[in-house]
């Protein structure tokens, strides 16, 4: 079996948001839509604002709370686990949006009907790499097989992210490092 | 499953909102025959062709005509791209997998390349302007826009004699091997006023070329070898994301990684550790550090015994007038981790040392340079794969310029006096021995040059590649000096503040309708161009623009100009190639390239492996006599940094979301980062009651911004951080209004000119 | 999110939920009491009616693409929305009938209770719709307390103007103790979502940060002031509790941050 | 040939236009069949234009059809207008500027237009008038919104808003024959 998902090192990511353009370059998204894009963790979390990242689009759960809530059945759920969304089904009630705590449906009120990354189910059926993915030029955010890679050593419910296990998103993380900081007097 | 999936699902009865559904729609198209097109305004008979759908989305890989590209910006990863095609449209941009640096990737800005091509903002047509800076515009004719040019120059000789009153200023907007036609138009022409030099990089250059005879950097994938790396005022994290892996990886080999930088940058924090270290104050840190080899006797004694051209001087310079603790001092940077480091650093080979170009942008800079080198040769790193003081390399750009070469018409009358070379890139020209040359002006004093030139004035600029008004220093300066100008050309792809001043506007090609050739001055490989799409619109490239002059001038006055006069720009590129190049990079012809990125064939990932530099001694050069012909010190030494002349210390670097002022002003770069911002730490906000949001005005002797703050301790308390950026027709923000023309020490030796002390600049900051 | 954006759904829920509320009293004092047709009677399945219709076609306003309203009805297997759809769908057509047989002949009690029944029903499947995963404040069965308090707000205070006033003694039985109930429940509930994780303790400040909640707050109070067992319902009374009610709905769909928006920050 | 057919061609000619002399000309041909008001400054004319239909600096009103149909004011050469290229190539007509300039500029719709009604006259084809009505259609769609974008903005020329008032009409007038 095969369960693709998406895993984040934050130790890895530079900030640079290739990732979340790289899916705008794909899908020639209209402007003011993002499907990806990079959350900046919070002080708390890292100590220095700015400086970390989670690369986020739709975490492609195993139980999607977004296919569940959707009176059109817009969503399906394909056997690799890929989420996807058909617009042309979706009639714009954003119940979605209600329902996903990782906020990764978007409305486009233009075009009356809600968006998200679809995994690139296209490229991945043609053996190549979602559009994020490839961009990334660290490996920060990879593709992986659930059912086959060792994920091991990553966390499922990372801080700055929300702890679902009832829908048990398939993203998984890796938390980032500070460095040893030295600062001059000023 | 259903069939389709991606963003704009939008069928034709939506976008056309038509009552004929898309699948009558589709049924009329095999039912309706032609109609015999008529001689009217615009549309002809079809001729026999496949039929044309309508694309959502992503159609699969086999939907797409294939083509390869090379970003051509002023960039270290200049990446190869491949663009998706169909029916003659760009759809989509990726990286090119061939490379192993890039991997098949881009950047945030190279993802945003179907937006500059296919914005309706785009300068489609030659235009002149009735009035500079009325806004007044008419559509003119390439014919009459080459003709007024044409005119102009010749007007020029006829009252001058020469054509010294034709000023030229281009820089990095392109470094496309085929747009140094920009230059080779010029030198066709005649004998003209050139601004030389670089804003960029040149300090540095000059310092290396002290020190070894040539700026020659390893392969930057060889730090996957270093088992210690310094990254010193380089932030790869947003200016070369492709050598973050590399790294990366040589970290998690165990390698460590020190930051040496002002600003807690996204690259330091990815390091091991991070020092905030005073601007200016490199040279002195990196002094200390080789003072501390030598209290340890940590120094690579067997190599700087064969290698090292007065490093006994050296050494006892750093005894005399040098300590940690004064270096300490200087730097901000306590005695302990200097100890610490440089111990850790010289205890492992090999060991690699990355100078930024931000370090050298002081009036110290290239002495700064030099220090840094200084300390990696000490410890034996240079010459070596995985060690190295890597700032840049110039190694693979040995292409014909074949555009650029032109001789100049006979009987042209030129500059008499002594002039060096025209840019970094200039290989052939300084110093011949020819009756006459080009006439040199510092590029990065464009205002004061234009202000000062006489016998003959400055009359006409022809503007290519470049943003002056945006990115040239001193701007309320360049605006007074260009009302001396009568007429001012700017071949540009966007209307920015430069052509709001132009008298005609020239619009030029994207990459994507243009053949050329790239490399880069940090990796070693080379991407061709090809033309994936049509020219849209009446734009030509710089070598079009150039053949087009040529057969106009000459139309008007034979033997005006040496440039060919018809043009195939793909044949210009072909030209580019060399034997020298093909053997370089393992390649029997450049049609290879059309398969992908390709590597030069290196001897050893590592410059001056054999130890045989190009200086005059042929050795590593701790004292260099041509650094005192050009009014240096000769032994590397300290050099006093600039004197504050306002309370805070201004850092403008480069942003990740635009290149110099390219790519800001795209709307899908305005969802990332929508306006500019001033970094302030929380001490500076708090002394001067700022929250987060607030409007300030950031102001100095040379002008006055204002913008927004965000407090955060990225940035020391003494300083105030704003990237570079131009964001388009309706921010008027510009970091360059506050940066003067004062110059960086070195850079005259190498590219003819001086840089610019870009970070040596300091302002005051009030709540609006 | 856009106040804007949310205000047909506002209006649905809202005047859903009285219609519902109405639906009920009128089969409760049939029950209780037998009431004839009367003009009032048909005048109160007419608007029962007219709600229904003015919240159904404001939720179409909600909608990107209203024209694919019926699609609805796809998902009855998991989204509560398509039981709701389906459930207000047999409500809208019970209450149609009822109106009928109002104006026809006399009034059948066991139409009227079914049709008030499967209204509670359909305000259950609202209650249900609205908890949304990824608001954590209302991922729990308060959007149902909520509506339902409405419902027994609203159905009596605004029944009122339909009934005689010898029976204002058995609305103000029922909504004495709700608004009682009401109030507590809204007065007590954001101050426990601070307590909760970071999305709900945001809610809270909110709320409690909000003149639409105390405004809210005060009309309950009001309606406590000024109803008394076994007195009539002042004629303004409805008004400003269904003002306060609308308050009260804007601020449950704005007030309520969504876990999405948190994203990096501590949950 | 008729007032309306002969309209619809200078309506093309006037935004083909490259400088005011040619916007004169079409315009001066309009104002034979449709009052119009007198214009005695041309080159102010001219520059209103640029700055709404050609630059150099960003256009305030883009003449591409795209722009107001797809949900992206910013991008040229978007699936609609390969849509309309492709209900040009079902006319058996193609651009003269094919991916040069975009298909569905203002003055390509509208000689497309021109040239069905033409066609019309000497052959009364349903499939045609099908088409007819369908340009109409995806016309009345955008332009409204591309006349309001024009109105909107400061300082243009009346001559321009003549022009925009006249297009609208035209087209409104030409619907309601087809229905």
């Amino acid at each position: 079996m095969t369960r693709y998902a998406f895993s984040v090192n934050a130790e890895l990511c530079i900030g640079c948001s290739s990732c979340g353009m790289a899916c705008k370059n794909q899908y020639n998204l209209d402007p003011g839509m993002v499907w990806r894009k990079l959350y900046p963790l919070s002080e708390e979390i890292y100590p220095h604002k700015d400086r970390a990242f989670y690369s986020l689009a739709c975490n492609h759960c195993s139980q999607p709370a977004c296919l569940e809530g959707c009176p059109v059945g817009a969503y399906t759920q394909r056997e690799d686990g890929i989420v996807v969304h058909n617009e042309d089904v979706c009639i714009g009630c954003r119940n979605c949006l209600r329902n996903c705590p990782f906020g990764a449906p978007r409305y486009n009120e233009e075009e009356g009907h809600v968006e998200k990354c679809s995994m690139c189910w296209q490229r991945i059926d043609e053996g190549l790499l979602p559009a994020c993915v490839q961009a990334c030029p660290t490996n920060a955010l990879t593709l992986v097989d659930l059912d086959v890679d060792d994920v091991s050593s990553t966390v499922q419910y990372p801080p700055g992210f929300p702890y679902r296990p009832d829908l048990e998103p398939s993203t998984r993380f890796v938390l980032p490092v500070a460095p040893k900081i030295v600062r001059r007097d000023v | 499953m259903q069939e389709k999936h991606g963003s704009g699902n939008k069928n034709i009865q939506q976008t056309l909102g038509n009552k004929v559904s898309r699948r009558d729609f589709l049924k009329m198209m095999t039912a309706v025959g032609a109609i015999a097109a008529l001689p009217g305004n615009g549309l002809l008979r079809r001729g026999p062709g496949a039929s044309v759908m309508p694309s959502t989305g992503y159609e699969g890989k086999d939907a797409y005509q294939v083509f390869h590209n090379a970003c051509p910006r002023n960039c270290y990863d200049t990446c190869g791209m491949l663009s998706y095609v169909k029916d003659g449209v760009l759809k989509f941009v990726e990286g090119d997998p061939a490379s192993t640096f890039t991997r098949g990737g881009l950047c945030v800005k190279g993802y945003s390349y179907p937006r500059s091509v296919y914005s309706p903002d785009r300068i489609k047509y030659p235009m002149k302007q009735e009035g500079r800076g009325t806004g007044n515009w008419v559509r003119i004719s390439w014919d009459e826009a080459l003709d007024t040019i044409a005119k102009k120059i010749l007007e020029l000789k006829e009252q001058d004699g020469s054509l010294l009153g034709l000023g030229m200023t281009k820089y990095s907007g392109n470094f496309g091997i085929t747009h140094y036609g920009v230059e080779g138009m010029m030198s066709s022409l005649g004998y003209t006023t050139r601004f030389v030099g670089t804003p960029c990089w040149p300090a540095g250059i000059d310092a290396q070329n002290f020190d070894m005879g040539n700026m020659w950097c390893n392969d930057p994938e060889d730090m996957v070898h270093s088992k210690y790396i310094i990254i010193w005022g380089a932030n790869p994290s947003i200016n070369s994301i492709h050598s973050m892996k590399y790294i990366n990886e040589a970290k998690r080999r165990g390698a460590k990684v020190l930051v040496i930088d002002p600003i807690f940058t996204q690259t330091a924090a990815k390091a091991n550790e991070y020092w905030q270290i005073k601007p200016g104050a490199d040279g002195a840190l990196a002094l200390g550090m080789a003072r501390h080899l030598l209290d340890k006797k940590l120094e690579d004694k067997a190599w700087l015994e064969e290698n090292g051209e007065g490093y006994s001087e050296f050494a006892s310079y750093l005894r005399r007038e040098i300590t940690v603790d004064w270096a300490a001092e200087q730097s901000g940077i306590p005695a302990e981790r200097i100890k610490q480091i440089t111990e850790e650093f010289a205890s492992v080979k090999p060991a690699t040392i990355w100078l930024g170009y931000g370090l050298q942008r002081h009036t110290n800079g290239g002495a700064m340079v030099r220090a840094i080198d200084a300390f990696v040769a000490m410890t034996g790193n240079i010459g070596k794969v995985g060690g190295g003081a890597r700032y840049g390399h110039l190694f693979t750009w040995g292409f014909n310029y074949n555009a650029l070469v032109q001789s100049a018409p006979e009987g042209s009358i030129g500059y008499t006096g002594v002039t060096g070379p025209m840019g970094e890139f200039d290989t052939g020209q300084g110093g011949n021995a020819a009756t006459y040359t080009d006439r040199a002006f510092n590029i990065n004093k464009i205002a004061q040059e234009i202000l000062d030139a006489k016998e003959p004035p400055v009359r006409m600029l022809y503007v290519a590649n470049k943003n002056v008004l945006s990115q040239d220093f001193d701007r309320n300066k360049i605006i007074e000096a260009f009302k001396k100008l009568d007429l001012i050309v700017v071949a540009d792809l966007f209307f920015n503040p430069t052509v709001e001043q132009a008298d005609i506007v020239l619009p030029t090609t994207t990459l994507f309708e243009d053949w050329t050739v790239n490399v880069s001055y940090w990796h070693y490989w080379m991407s061709i161009n090809e033309q994936a799409i049509a020219p849209m619109y009446e734009t030509k490239s710089d070598i079009e623009i150039a053949s087009a002059l040529s057969a106009k001038i000459n139309s008007l006055k034979a033997g005006s100009c040496t440039f060919p006069e018809n043009i195939d720009p793909k044949e210009m590129m072909i030209k580019e190639f060399n034997d020298g190049i093909y053997s370089l990079f393992g390649i029997n012809s450049w049609e290879d390239l059309k398969n992908g990125a390709h590597k030069a064939k290196l001897v050893s990932s590592a410059s001056w492996s054999d130890n045989k530099f190009g200086t005059p001694s042929g050795k590593y050069e701790f004292k260099s006599a041509i650094a005192e012909e050009y009014g240096h010190s000769a032994l590397v030494k300290y050099k006093e940094p600039r004197e504050a002349y306002a309370s805070y210390r201004l850092l403008t670097p480069h942003s990740m979301y635009g290149l110099h002022s390219q790519f800001q002003n795209l709307d899908w770069m305005l969802d990332y980062n929508p306006e500019p911002l001033a970094y302030i730490h929380p001490k500076l906000a708090r002394e001067k009651g700022l929250v987060d949001g607030d409007t300030v005005r950031v102001y100095n002797k040379t002008g006055e911004v204002q913008l927004k703050v965000s407090v955060n301790d990225i940035v020391p308390a003494d300083t105030i951080l704003m990237y570079e950026a131009w964001y388009g027709q309706n921010n008027p923000f510009n970091v360059n209004i506050l940066v003067d023309d004062e110059s960086s020490d070195m850079g005259k030796y190498k590219t003819g000119a001086p840089g610019v002390a870009i970070h040596d600049q300091f302002a005051e900051i009030e709540k609006a | 999110m856009d106040t804007l954006l949310e205000l047909p759904l506002i209006l649905f829920t809202l005047l859903t939920q009285l219609a519902v509320g109405l639906a009920v009293f009128a089969a409760l004092r049939q029950w209780v009491t037998v009431e004839g047709p009367s003009t009032r009677t048909r005048n109160e399945w007419i608007a029962i009616l007219a709600l229904i219709g003015v919240g159904v076609i404001a939720a179409f306003f909600h909608l990107g693409k209203p024209l694919g309203a019926i699609r609805m009805l796809a998902n009855l297997g998991t989204a509560w929305l398509s039981r709701e759809i389906l459930t207000f769908a047999i409500f809208g057509a019970l209450a149609a009938i009822s109106l009928y047989m109002v104006y026809t002949k006399a009034p059948n009690g066991r139409l009227l209770k079914l049709t008030a029944l499967v209204g509670l029903l359909a305000v259950f499947t609202t209650g249900m719709a609205y908890t949304g995963k990824a608001l954590d404040a209302i991922n729990n069965l308060l959007p149902l307390v909520f509506f339902m308090l409405t419902v027994f707000t609203l159905g009596p205070a605004v029944a009122a103007y339909f009934v005689e006033e010898k029976a204002h003694a058995l609305l103000t039985s029922i909504l004495f103790p709700t608004l009682l109930a009401s109030l507590v429940v809204r007065f007590v509930v954001p101050f426990i979502w601070l307590s909760g994780n970071a999305v709900m303790n945001a809610t809270g400040q909110n709320f409690l940060a909000s003149p639409l909640h105390w405004l809210h707050l005060a009309a309950l109070l009001a309606g406590l002031f000024f109803v008394r067992s076994g007195k009539n319902i002042p004629a303004w009374l409805p008004i400003v509790l269904l003002v306060g009610e609308l308050l009260g709905r804007i601020a449950f769909f704005v007030l309520v941050v969504n876990s999405g928006a948190n994203l990096g920050g501590v949950y | 040939m008729s007032d309306f057919i002969q309209s619809i061609q200078q309506l093309s000619a006037f935004f083909f236009a490259s400088d005011a002399k040619g916007m004169k000309t079409a315009y001066s041909e309009l104002a034979k069949i449709h009052p119009a008001p007198a214009v005695d400054d041309w080159s102010s004319v001219e520059f209103s234009f640029n700055r709404l239909f050609v630059g150099p600096r960003a256009l305030l009103a883009p003449p591409y059809a795209s722009i107001y149909l797809d949900n992206d004011p910013n991008r040229v050469m978007n699936e609609s207008t390969m849509q309309i290229r492709q209900f040009y190539g079902l006319l058996g007509l193609v651009s003269p500027w094919l991916n040069k300039i975009p298909d569905d500029h203002i003055a390509l719709e509208l000689d497309a237009l021109w040239q069905i009604e033409t066609a019309l006259i000497n052959s009364a084809s349903p499939q045609l008038s099908d088409m007819r009505e369908y340009l109409l259609e995806h016309l009345q769609l955008w332009v409204p919104k591309f006349r309001q974008r024009v109105l909107s903005i400061d300082d243009i020329h009346p001559a321009i808003h003549h022009i925009m008032d006249l297009l609208q009409q035209t087209l409104t007038t030409a619907l309601q024959d087809a229905e």
